[in-house]
């Protein structure tokens, strides 16, 4: 869009290559649009995170080489180096799918929902409970372990999109068009209302609060598996590499969705402007409901696969999760979709990043990642109000 | 329109005055209430519901003496909500209660320490199972007592046993950044520097699911010993994820690791685990197997932390209203059952043998160090003590010091 | 005597889009002028450079001597610069008089100390301000309907209403952007004598964006033409009516390579 | 000042409604009304079957009592008589009949100060924050960290103060929180309404996160243990008199007069604090100041137009509301004695910010009712009803008929672990059905109703199969 309204005189090499034929035939491949474009993206950001924090973190060994003594910072930090980068790079994939469904429901209604740290929370609960189910019914270990996580994720998802299409119709509908403030409250009220439905159930069908997932009984998840970096070894668990791999592929899906098909072009114009996109013939009632079908989802493919990780969870779990990835939606520019990936990507790799240097700094430590980390947010919007991938709408006056 | 409502009216009317005719009548034994304070709902339900739990058994098995008074004993739980506001305006509404003579309660000391503000004004006796601040009974109140350890003993004792038995040199000490976790790191923190252990790191996280970003530093420093001062939902996490990547040194922690459900969230990385407390698994103490059995039968589940502790303050306060009854010839004044409980000694519970000292603090406490033994929740009972000790507390250490001057 | 306000070479841009490129436009004081062209040439664009609420690229804004460029709206309006809406924008839930008095606020003494413990003069100043308020809702025309809520008048009144409120905070020059849209020739006449009255009783420079073309040659001492953010003219009404540039733009438009529906200005 | 006449025209009343809105009945009634609660209440058994349920009908019912006086249609004189009676007479006497509901009465006082700051920012000038409770937490930790033997490094040096510094310690706490509130506010008052929530809300966790590190290297908090034993202002002797005089007049039995005075004082300090706030709202609301607020609520660029200077209106209704956080904060340390960094959680918040909702956002009066229903819905009525149910399973109560034995009552079901559950709930049903609120203040009332109703016109639901509009790509 940019590159047709942009000043001839005005236009750079890049855009010169935007323009050239070839990158147009280009742009209409599929493949190229839809699975290498994205996953480029992806790369980019992941690299990009991960070199500009590695700079830091090397500048910071650089101002202070020796913080505590007997520690040299920046020994410390190339041994840890891959570890941070892995574990960030799979706690930002989590990040960034729940900061999808925040992203797309702004996107279409201009509100946030709080509610949905409670759909990633639910989506952990349903696969753990689909997994006991399993369990006690002795079928864990006969089904492939790749068959059994891609059917967990998806009824997770599936479950967690239902609620809040659920929620959507019975709390939000009715207040569509109200000021800001009344569904946010709303979204505040279901938020703990789905917290103590669920304490209820499992309280009710297991008499438990924490739930552990039975993967331990899955013996492809137990093993880690070790990575040489030099002259260290990283042990990877499976569950990070499925994380990252999954979350590779529902972003690719949901690129797919947004940008490819009719529904999703419908959900733009929505975006842009609901009145009109209702008067060109769009359902859109039916495209709002869609939206919270796939943002519930993508929050429930998130929970799953954080359960998945993490092993034990309760119906508390979602509220930090929710704030980062909220905090990484606002960071990427709220209501873009890739701004969502790259937020959620920044703060996880941050947040590994602050936890592996600060614990060598006595009077801070790692109790201070929350703070640098909405640190870093006050910043960005203090300097970029509108996040970092997020268009500057000046008021019409 | 009218006349509808007017059913409606009529109807509920005629509702409420069967129930209440229903209902058995005057009771001729006066009635003695006991209360419990814990969080009943929020994130420490678990914790504080195996706390109303433990005091509902002790009624009911330990009312005995009190019905053969002429009183009978009723129980009325109250839900802190972990929160200090609801705890005080609770404590008001149970010291505004003349019937109440007693209180087990809290889990959380931000909540105890101002509720037992309005206990003391108002001369009700409290005992606490679970809260392991110094404060609660270095106030000095009569009417504050505990009979859990304390944090200043507990976290010690651990730095010890890792120095001595463990042959540590290097730990890593991690808290929960609560009052509880942090207090017991910070004693055991000390401890270790004195012993001259190297300390590697000292961390609080809040964190409860993902400890990826925390556990890469431990990784790089690679320690002898993990402390972790924290309850077992969130340490049992950690550990099962610390042993996934790798890290093969020892994991200790406190009496907040003391559940089997710890071994079901660790699983086998937690087998190998030390932790301190005082009260040792149920093979020390004969009583307590029982009490297991019977917690099962009421309530359906194995005892959470806290549950037997609770039932031990329940019973040391019918005890206590039991002996100042008998002295009074009828019912006692709070007054006295407060200083009927303080005097308790050798009481020999399911946790423990109590007598409490001048503060309120047992004055002796066996500090376990226990082993995990197995993955497997109902194994827990088997855990091995690797070492114990017996600590005075305090006062109590004090007041031996100044009865045998040192010559 | 010196032109009230200047404007000397003022640019501004959205990404590629040159909303205003390199207008000067200079106001007499005391005049009645207007502000012309077609739709999407940068009008109402220049309004909100002029009073703060876009800040311009380059140029220069001279009003009474000062520049305006960098200064916030509140700062604009506190200089003696007031204005109106195209689009109305009143504060709908609040009463007319209300309105009107929140007009006022940069001729107001406010702290916080005055307001907390109505010293200072703090009630004769609210006397005044509503007394001021009533005023000029009579002089607008609207004497006797200060308690009605905003939004329930008709959109006529509303327009008063707006009129009202700016001329609250005492301007030099007061900027009415489309006042007449809307109306019908009744109000438009109206309208008209309303603006006539505003220069002439209260001795305030004015300036109108118009559309209607007979409002404009009917009123209008001096007028500027802007057509693709550009000025393409200026002069007398009959000066402008002969302009064969101001005729092609409005009448024989060559095709553009600008997309219409990509410029921010319009609607 | 301007009255809005022209808003929704009185339906004319009938029948019993149109008696009662007569100044001589309405007198009567009100008259009859508070003595028969206040008669309930002292008459009420202790030991009797019902008499959790009786606190929860008959306390709310009589704490309501003063809202029934302001609204009710009689001269003002009469009205400063009965409020006087309620506020200073009767809810003392009842209060030294029985400490917990003089207990509630502070908290109430506590919230309802919470909750009037709040609204100054959510519900006068249109911010949303959530994260208030953080100036709370300021002014706490002003008094508590200067006046606790917790050994923070003013007690330490000796810095600490007297007790006798609380009223000073009032404004202090408030000035102190009015400045945290200016120096977050300068950065992020710029920011669009969203985006102000979740900073907000960041830094109301920031706050929790620094009161709990700030032990080491220098002690401010005391970290995680808290802050105990911080200091209450003297109890001048004669209210100590008076409660002990008092209770052996009537009879009233004590454990200890001295703690009860003491809550005596706290009571009328929180009376006289709420009664200033009230006084500071409404002079706020009707002042440029507040007419500069609803404008900018109403359309920030049109009042930025006009001239009112957006950052500088804004920060002062932030600092304005921190300062009555930070007030409130004081009182609340001294009037607990402890405080530690799990006081100031979100959820205290989002608690706040429903009782603005509930009783109806910008509304003072509105305000204080939400303040007082939450505050009792948290305090007192859910911890009643679940002992309620406690007390007829101790007495076997059965319900004839269905035959159900309260001994069967699950305890899965106790009604005080679904606390939040119907928080939750109500929040959620208060915006579908009254989202401007139980008492709403009239212009607010309009605003977030007209949006709804445009809405509902829009042809939203169409029938024809999807189309898409033409794409640019």
């Amino acid at each position: 869009m940019t590159a047709e309204t942009l000043d001839s005189r005005r236009r750079g090499i890049f855009e010169s290559f935007l323009d050239s034929k070839f990158y147009r035939r280009l742009s209409r491949n599929f493949i190229y649009r839809y699975v290498i474009y994205p996953v480029g993206q992806m790369l980019l950001f992941v690299a990009l995170a991960a070199a500009v924090l590695t700079l830091v973190a090397y500048g910071i060994a650089i101002l202070f080489p020796e913080p505590r003594p007997n520690i040299v910072l920046a020994d410390q930090i190339s041994k840890q180096l891959p570890g941070m980068i892995i574990s960030g790079v799979s706690i930002g994939f989590v990040y960034a799918m729940i900061a999808l469904g925040y992203t797309l429901v702004y996107g279409v209604l201009k509100f946030i929902n709080f509610a949905h740290s409670e759909l990633f929370m639910l989506g952990a609960v349903a696969s753990f409970f689909f997994l006991s189910v399993l369990n006690t019914a002795g079928l864990l270990t006969d089904v492939h372990p790749v068959l059994l996580i891609i059917v967990m994720v998806l009824l997770s998802g599936a479950f967690t999109g239902l609620i809040g299409v659920l929620v959507e119709r019975i709390a939000y509908k009715p207040l569509r068009g109200a000021p800001r403030l009344v569904p946010l409250i709303t979204a505040i009220g279901v938020s703990f209302v789905l917290i103590d439905l669920t304490r209820i159930f499992a309280a009710v069908t297991i008499n438990d609060f924490n739930l552990t997932l039975p993967t331990r009984e899955i013996p492809a998840l137990a093993a880690p598996v070790p990575f040489q970096f030099g002259s260290t070894t990283v042990n990877v668990r499976v569950s990070s590499i499925i994380i990252v791999v999954a979350a590779v592929i529902m972003l690719l899906f949901l690129n797919y969705f947004v940008n490819g098909t009719r529904s999703g072009r419908a959900i733009r114009a929505i975006s842009q402007d609901a009145t009109t996109a209702g008067l060109m013939g769009i359902n859109v009632n039916l495209m709002i409901s869609l939206t919270f079908l796939i943002g519930g989802a993508f929050g429930g493919f998130a929970g799953s696969l954080y359960s998945l990780n993490v092993g034990t969870i309760n119906p508390y779990i979602g509220f930090f999760p929710g704030l980062k990835a909220f905090t990484a939606a606002v960071l990427g520019g709220i209501g873009n979709v890739t701004g969502a990936l790259l937020g959620g990507l920044f703060i996880g790799m941050t947040e590994s990043f602050l936890n592996g240097t600060l614990v060598y700094f006595p009077a801070l430590g790692q109790r201070y990642t929350d703070v640098f980390t909405f640190g870093v947010l006050i910043a960005v919007l203090i300097f970029r109000p509108q996040g970092l991938l997020g268009e500057r709408v000046d008021e019409k006056v | 329109m009218k006349t509808a409502r007017l059913v409606t009216l009529a109807g509920s009317a005629a509702l409420a005055l069967a129930l209440s005719a229903s209902l058995v009548g005057a009771q001729d034994s006066q009635v003695i209430k006991i209360a419990s304070q814990s969080p009943l709902s929020g994130p420490q339900s678990v914790l504080g519901i195996a706390i109303r739990n433990g005091v509902e058994l002790a009624i009911e098995q330990n009312s005995q003496a009190l019905n053969d008074l002429g009183f009978t004993v009723e129980f009325v739980p109250y839900d802190d909500q972990a929160t200090a506001e609801v705890g005080v305006a609770n404590a008001q509404q149970i010291v505004a209660d003349p019937a109440i003579l007693g209180l087990t309660g809290h889990l959380n000391s931000g909540v105890a320490i101002p509720s037992s503000e309005v206990y003391n004004e108002n001369n009700l006796v409290m005992v606490s199972p679970a809260n392991t601040n110094p404060l609660i009974t270095d106030r000095g109140y009569p009417t504050v007592n505990r009979i859990c350890g304390r944090d200043d003993l507990q976290g010690p004792t651990g730095a010890v046993i890792a120095a001595n038995d463990l042959g540590v040199t290097s730990v890593y000490i991690l808290h929960d950044t609560t009052a509880y976790g942090q207090g017991l790191a910070d004693y055991f923190r000390a401890e270790a520097a004195t012993l001259g252990l190297t300390e590697l790191g000292f961390e609080g996280t809040a964190e409860a699911a993902n400890f990826d970003g925390i556990i890469q530093p431990i990784l790089a420093l690679n320690p002898d010993l993990v402390f972790f001062g924290g309850i077992y939902s969130q340490t049992g996490v950690f550990i099962s994820q610390a042993r996934a990547a790798g890290y093969t040194g020892l994991f200790m922690g406190g009496d907040g690791f003391d559940s089997s459900e710890f071994a079901e969230l660790a699983g086998d990385a937690g087998v190998g685990t030390y932790y301190t407390t005082v009260a040792g698994p149920a093979s020390v103490y004969p009583n307590a197997a029982q009490f297991i059995e019977d917690y099962n039968e009421a309530f359906g589940e194995d005892p959470q932390p806290f549950a037997a502790q609770a039932y031990d303050s329940t019973v040391i306060i019918l005890n206590g209203i039991a002996a100042a009854a008998t002295e009074a010839g009828g019912l006692p004044t709070r007054e006295a059952v407060a200083a009927a409980v303080r005097a308790t000694e050798n009481y020999e519970g399911l946790t423990g043998t109590i007598t409490f000292d001048d503060n309120g603090d047992p004055e002796t406490a066996v500090y376990f160090a226990v082993e995990v033994v197995s993955a497997d929740p109902a194994e827990w009972s088997n855990n091995t003590i690797v070492a114990s000790a017996v600590l005075p507390s305090p006062l109590f250490a004090l007041q031996q010091a100044e009865a045998t001057p040192s010559s | 005597m010196a032109p009230i306000l200047e404007v000397k070479n003022l640019s501004k841009s959205f990404g590629g889009i040159r909303a205003v490129r390199d207008v000067s436009i200079s106001i007499e004081r005391g005049s009645m002028s207007s502000i012309i062209g077609p739709n999407g040439a940068g009008k109402t664009t220049l309004f909100n450079l002029l009073t703060g609420i876009y800040k311009a690229d380059t140029g220069e804004i001279l009003f009474d001597g000062k520049n305006l460029v960098g200064k916030r709206p509140d700062q604009v309006n506190a200089a003696g610069v007031a204005r109106t809406f195209q689009n109305i924008r009143l504060f709908h839930n609040m009463s007319v008089l209300e309105n009107v008095m929140v007009g006022a606020h940069s001729r107001l003494k406010v702290s916080l100390w005055r307001t907390l413990f109505h010293v200072g003069g703090f009630n004769e100043q609210e006397v005044a301000v509503r007394e001021k308020a009533l005023n000029l809702l009579k002089f607008v025309g609207l004497a006797g309907k200060g308690d009605e809520l905003s939004r329930n008048l008709p959109y006529g009144d509303q327009r008063r209403v707006e009129i009202a409120r700016a001329l609250a905070s005492d301007p030099k020059l007061i900027l009415f952007d489309e006042p007449t849209a809307g109306m019908n020739p009744n109000e438009t006449q109206d309208a008209i004598g309303l603006f006539r009255r505003v220069r002439e009783e209260l001795g305030v420079t004015v300036v109108l964006i118009e559309h209607d073309m007979r409002v404009v040659m009917n009123i209008s001492e001096h007028i500027d033409v802007l057509d693709y953010g550009a000025k393409i003219a200026e002069g007398t009404p009959d000066e402008i009516r002969a302009n064969p540039r101001v005729i092609e733009a409005y009448l024989g438009r060559r095709h553009s390579k600008v997309d219409e529906s990509a410029n921010p200005e319009v609607a | 000042m301007t009255t809005l006449t022209a808003l929704s025209p009185q339906p004319q009343p009938q029948g019993w409604r149109e008696i009662i809105r007569r100044p001589g009945p309405a007198l009567a009634l009100l008259i009859a009304y508070i003595a028969f609660t206040t008669m309930a209440l002292f008459g009420l058994d202790r030991t009797a079957l019902w008499y959790p349920l009786m606190q929860i009908i008959f306390v709310p019912m009589f704490m309501f009592a003063p809202f029934l006086v302001v609204s009710a249609p009689i001269k003002t004189i009469y009205k400063v008589i009965l409020g006087g009676v309620l506020l200073l007479l009767l809810m003392p006497l009842l209060g030294i009949y029985n400490p917990s509901w003089l207990g509630l009465a502070i908290q109430i006082c506590v919230f309802t100060g919470l909750a009037l700051g709040l609204n100054i920012v959510v519900g006068f000038a249109g911010l949303l924050d959530l994260g208030y409770v953080a100036f709370f937490a300021v002014g706490a930790y002003a008094w508590g960290s200067l006046t606790s033997p917790a050994g923070t490094i003013f007690t330490v040096n000796g810095w600490s103060v007297s007790p006798g510094a609380f009223y000073v310690f009032l404004i202090i706490g408030a000035a102190a929180a009015a400045l945290v509130g200016i120096l977050l506010g300068l950065p992020v008052l710029r920011l669009r309404g969203d985006y102000l929530a979740i900073v907000t809300l960041g830094f109301g966790e920031m706050i929790r996160v620094l009161a709990r590190n700030a032990d080491a290297p220098i002690n401010f908090t005391n970290g995680a243990q808290g802050l105990h034993g911080i200091a209450s202002p003297p109890v001048p002797g004669f209210v100590i008199s008076f409660t002990a005089s008092i209770g052996n007049t009537l009879g009233f039995r004590m454990e200890n007069p001295n703690a009860v005075a003491q809550q005596l004082s706290f009571y009328v300090i929180g009376i006289i604090i709420i009664a200033l706030i009230v006084i500071i709202c409404r002079r706020l609301i009707d002042s440029p100041i507040g007419r500069a607020w609803t404008a900018i609520r109403e359309d920030e660029v049109a009042a930025l137009a006009m001239g009112v200077p957006l950052v500088k209106s804004k920060l002062m209704a932030f600092a304005m509301g921190a300062a009555f956080g930070g007030a409130i904060g004081v009182l609340y340390a001294s009037k607990q004695t402890f405080i530690d960094p799990d006081s100031f959680q979100l959820l205290s918040s989002i608690t706040i910010l429903a009782m603005v909702i509930v009783g109806g956002i910008g509304s003072i009066k509105g305000v204080m009712v939400g303040a007082m229903l939450i505050t009792l819905l948290n305090l007192s009525m859910l911890t009643n009803l679940s002992l309620q149910i406690n007390s007829l399973k101790n007495a076997d109560a059965v319900i004839p008929i269905v035959n159900f034995h309260f001994s069967d009552w699950p305890s899965e079901l106790e009604p005080a672990k679904y606390g939040r559950l119907l928080f939750g709930l109500i929040l959620v049903l208060m915006m579908i059905f009254r989202p401007a609120g139980l008492l709403p203040e009239k212009r607010r009332k309009l605003e977030l109703t007209e949006r709804r109703e445009e809405v509902d016109e829009e042809p939203m639901i169409r029938d024809t199969p999807s189309g898409v509009p033409q794409e640019r790509s």
